[in-house]
């Protein structure tokens, strides 16, 4: 129903909004408080800028025309053009969802990629530069990727499927951030003689709430990709959704449980950020099939992801040497990624655990591969050139002292 | 006059400071420090072993003339001890002259509040 | 639909609800530590007054029987009444809110009408005497105004518009707020020989998570202000509160971003505090005219409304020289005024930008000056009368040594 | 309607899902902080165990085949199960909730049960032996009284009335708060010869906010227990839905208002996190009765909590000489008790105070103490088995230096 | 040398600051104490009361050549003072040696700056 | 007995540390300081400059015996030397007395854990 369908995607929306709060306190938390005031002013600019440029630009390069499954055309008015088409079709004639609630969704789901990044290049990212790489990534860079898993692209033809985005959003801002990571290179003190150093969160209970904050959100972000809520004779959307809660709960819980496990065995004590990491690994895992899989299913998901957490971070932080301060390239990259996969083996219809062929794995290896690559690529680019013309790495001065000081002329903290 | 400087446990500061006080010590000032000792706490964040080596101790200054110093520091080993490692040190060290920024009192005079008692 | 009318609305006011927790938390984060409790309190305060004498008293005065298009008729029982009334139509001819969601709704306005002015004067008010100006805002003054604008009064009846309470709730606020400013005087070290000090705000960070909850909450507050969500051959409610969310993020995100620039040319760094201000600033003003205009208008004025707001902390604090430890006059009051002056301009129906004629900004302005002028009286005789009665101020000492030990015997940060 | 009904009862669902950040916060904020992390650690604990145990295990003990009256069938495919017969209705013949709605809604109370616990155990107890404790509850001792009470056992059948959970969510976390505090003793240096001194929360506003968060999750906990939202010839669930909010909303304000005066008079000064305890007081104590008491009669009662709670605590803390840092006994299991028995008074049909019988005030009784008998015998088996196979408690010296850097390996709180 | 350790109000940290700085004490270290006095405030949780007897105060840790010493404790006494009990205290001890970790230099030169000036 | 107090850069610290541990000092308190110097950083909040004046130390402070004095004093000055103006400051003064809390021993011996070692 028209009216049910909008008011459950808008309320969605809202919630997956929410998370922007949720991705700003656990960044804050896993990083120091000398850079507090300015991670969080990143995460602003990424929905702020990422509200503008998605309207003007992102959002018709991801939805608009398709170009020959490769990328929608430009249109500045895409969306008051639409509003008016919707607007002369009779009252109660309309369905599905109105060109705002559309838009809405859409926009919060862009600014999403683009603050999974700003965790990864805490503490040390020039300021000016970031709201550039924020511009790139939501105009360009997210919708291209968006354009071909759901805006009618190569991938959306060829079956992969990724229903609330673990590719499309989570491994997207996953590979960009592992690009910024290399290109910025490590905080000053991180690595020392070759060895890996401990660089505290300045406040992990901030980075507790953030994750409560993002798992309800995540209410939004998956149920809410059914983009409706009513029932007909060819489909239950009411079903699903309610099933789509009960996946996207189960595999954020026993990605909790199975990377504190997995930290406890490992390091002899349950790590509370670690555990923390594995509920989003959980979640961004099961965000690609939260709809297809059982809740059986969903937990296996959730478990693997949070064993795989654990240990990508520890591979990340001591053998790749990358410097990635809140996890974000092993929960939404390598989760993401990994999770887009297991939809090849836990499809209740087509997985290969439930007889399906292996096809499907295939697809989704595919779109996991070509998304990779391509925003690598794309996302080095970008880091380069903004390198070469405004310097993406504050100075060692700053970044001893401090951005809040330096960037913003202020500690956030005082007495 | 001297300046008695105790590292203690915070666990132990208000038994400290009650014991201080029923001797007639009323006046310190007290901080939060972090001692290093040999014991390497090793802690680990994230699954990255690190060595903190300190822990978090209360460090109190007390300010008292000569008469006081022996009850002080008497006082203090009693109600900061333990017996286990970890209890903490007394530092003595002199202290040429105190004045009471309230009236510009100097000397011994200035640490007690004698007008008040 | 009767159902989904009432399902939206209780959401939605659910979300207002909400925004007490950010506007406690942007309180409490732009004070110092030493107040922190006393400001918590002050929030809760105004809520759950609000809840008592709203029910008892403030509801009837505004929405009670219209006298003379001034003020409702007091009725301690008209919510029970209501509810009677309403009990005796046949389940399935009901039709619009039921008393107890419009209640519901209007009460969550109420106290955030009465949260504004705990900001303003914080830091050096006696507790008691706080009780009371929260009674009489939610009490008297809001309902009053509430009543000309919402209640049927004589600015309904000119044609003022005011969506969801630009003028209504939030310029209310920001003007008592200006008059209790002037009355309680500046903060002990806040103007030192006549030159405005700064005083830092204990946790900027919290601030930035109450920005992000009163932005979800204004979800509440701008669509929910609708009333409803359906559609009708005439009219469509879904498509208009779909609007609603996109102009009210539209001019959220400008608010950010004009501000941060603004605060970056004027002061060489984009300052943290302002820039939060800055979204407040563009919500706040996007509030009147947020169902009637379009997603660029909403831009254009969440980016005026995010200039004016750094200008006028400004002026405020350094040329009036009053002491509003969180620019609540400017964003509430200021914003408040300019966004319900700026529908005449970008409503997109008779606005002046859209071939509109002038006399929707003449009434705009009209009620404007009319809520501007009657909230400083009112509040300055309640302010004075409960000084002179009760001392608004606390003593030197009190405001020195802080609130939270003297006010209520504790320190809120321990170890 | 069958999707406005899941639709309402999903969202419900999500606010309380929330409540587990609410309850984490306020936890943390009323101990010390050497604590904190491990206090967040177990509020993740409660609800990830609480998913997972509930889903095999709770779920099935609670709502399967009642036996006797007493519990219900023990069923590991009992969601699965229920899911395939109802996916054999033809869509548009589908009503109620589906069957993950209902689980998903039944699993974030389930967890509300366990997470109440932690605090009262606060800052003492193996972080191991916790995990054992979160299973019991959720998989055990929860689904048994829940049964009784909503499962269609001996309590339900007999007429107590408990709509949302005074009794079955409440008190069985209160009362199993009163037997670990009892098993575990106090905390070290809490009582000094006899003489209860005072340990000081480390952060109120993060209880606080963690209040405003219960707060806001409470809208789903009481008007969410509704199952539903829609209106036939024979009931209007929309009235009584939103009449539950307003009811749930005075007694929350009554509560804060009762307990401040209380705390006011009794020791001189407001007291912030009494105040704030009387928020959750009142919240409590009318969960029970919201859909059939009155707005004035829910100011009653929560006023009643309000004054009780601070009563409770100071006798439990000085009388009995128990050691519950969040004052979770009385709280939960005291103004549990208390609001499940005023429904017999201001249950507007037939409450004592409304010319009812007696009968309904027996019944409640019966039923609290039914509860908290089993609740008690049930907790103490359980805490004793725990403690002498596995310690309850931590050793001296970890309490002492804190069970962040013993049982995580670090501090939660850094540079 | 000497150090002189002084017990301030918080609130009146910038005004001894200024005052310090315009007679040429431009550097000194500082951190926040807790001092504990006669006045025992009582104190109250969850309606428990309790004894901080404690009030927060700022400690100022300024070492100068003998030269400085009068003027030092002369600014202090009279941008601290308000005549109000709880104004705080000065102390006066020796220092033995000094030393820039800059360049190494030691002795009172490694005070100020001198080549800056 | 000497005091050792050093003010060090707040991230050079572990560096000092491990310095210090290298060669026998093991024992010491710190704790964060602010420290103030001519550079007068202008801050801002809200579009008002204010001056902190004041950069974030971290403050040492090691009772050695004489023995130790000097090689304590060359480590610090190796490990928390960048070259740069901000550096800070060593302060030497004396100690008469060190009591060790747990077992009342005194003098030099309760400095070092020598049973342990
Ligand atoms: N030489 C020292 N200088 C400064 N502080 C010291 C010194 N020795 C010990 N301390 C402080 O005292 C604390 C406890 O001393 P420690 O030697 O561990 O106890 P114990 O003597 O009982 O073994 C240390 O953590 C440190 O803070
Ligand atoms: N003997 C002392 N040793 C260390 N600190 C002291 C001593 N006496 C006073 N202080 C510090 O000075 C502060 C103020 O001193 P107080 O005696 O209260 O002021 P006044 O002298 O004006 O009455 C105390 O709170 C404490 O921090
Ligand atoms: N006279 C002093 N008394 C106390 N602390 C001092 C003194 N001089 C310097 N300091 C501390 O040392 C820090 C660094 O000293 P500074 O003179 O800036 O370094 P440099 O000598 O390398 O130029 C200061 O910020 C302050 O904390």
């Amino acid at each position: 129903m028209y009216t049910l369908d909008n008011l459950w995607v808008l309320i969605a929306a809202a919630l997956v909004f929410f998370m922007q709060a949720g991705f700003a306190l656990v960044e804050v938390g896993f990083t120091r408080s000398k850079n507090a005031g300015n991670i969080l002013m990143k995460n602003f600019v990424d929905f702020v800028v990422g509200t503008i440029f998605f309207f003007f630009i992102g959002f018709s390069l991801m939805y608009g025309e398709d170009i020959a499954g490769f990328i929608g055309k430009l249109d500045f008015n895409i969306i008051s053009d639409r509003v008016k088409a919707f607007s002369e079709v009779p009252n109660l004639e309309r369905s599905g969802l109105t060109p705002y609630t559309d838009f809405f969704f859409q926009v919060v789901f862009a600014a999403t990629a683009a603050t999974i990044i700003s965790g990864a290049m805490a503490e040390r990212t020039n300021f000016a530069a970031y709201i550039v790489v924020s511009v790139f990534i939501t105009a360009v860079i997210y919708p291209i990727q968006g354009h071909w898993i759901w805006g009618g692209g190569w991938l959306s033809q060829l079956g992969f499927h990724d229903f609330a985005g673990s590719t499309a959003v989570h491994s997207v801002g996953g590979w960009a951030s592992l690009v910024g990571t290399i290109v910025l290179g490590p905080r000053i003190g991180k690595y020392v003689n070759g060895k890996s150093q401990a660089i505290l969160g300045h406040n992990i209970i901030y980075g507790g709430l953030g994750v409560f904050i993002l798992w309800i959100g995540w209410f939004g972000f998956n149920p809410g990709s059914a983009l409706g809520f009513n029932v007909t004779a060819e489909a239950d959307k009411v079903l699903s959704v309610s099933s789509i809660f009960v996946t996207t709960n189960a595999a954020a819980a026993t990605g909790f449980v199975a990377a504190m496990f997995t930290s406890w065995i490992k390091y002899k004590k349950p790590d509370v950020s670690m555990s923390l990491n594995g509920v989003l690994a959980g979640l961004v895992a099961v965000t690609a099939g939260c709809d297809v899989v059982s809740p059986e299913g969903a937990m296996i998901i959730g478990a693997i992801a949070g064993v795989i957490v654990v240990l990508s971070v520890d591979f990340i932080d001591k053998v790749l040497k990358l410097d990635d301060p809140v996890g974000a390239i092993s929960v939404h990259g390598v989760c993401g990624a990994l999770g887009t996969l297991l939809v090849g083996f836990f499809d209740t219809t087509n997985g290969l655990f439930y007889g399906g062929e292996a096809t499907q794995l295939l697809n989704q290896a595919i779109g996991v591969v070509a998304v990779m690559g391509t925003t690598i690529v794309l996302s080095y680019i970008m880091f380069k050139v903004i390198d070469m013309t405004m310097k993406l790495r504050v100075s060692k001065t700053v970044e001893i002292e401090g951005l809040d000081i330096h960037e913003h002329g202020q500690s956030v903290y005082n007495n | 006059m001297k300046k008695i400087e105790a590292i203690i446990r915070r666990d132990l500061y208000e038994q400290v400071k009650d014991a201080l006080n029923a001797v007639g010590v009323q006046f310190f000032s007290f901080w939060d420090v972090r001692g290093c000792g040999k014991a390497h706490d090793k802690k680990q964040y994230r699954g990255t072993e690190y060595d903190t080596s300190f822990i978090e101790r209360r460090f109190l200054s007390i300010v008292v003339n000569e008469a006081f110093v022996d009850i002080t520091v008497k006082t203090i080993l009693e109600s900061a001890c333990t017996g286990e490692i970890g209890d903490g040190k007394i530092f003595i060290s002199p202290i040429e002259e105190t004045i009471r920024i309230r009236n510009g009192e100097r000397g011994p005079e200035a640490i007690y509040l004698k007008e008040k008692e």
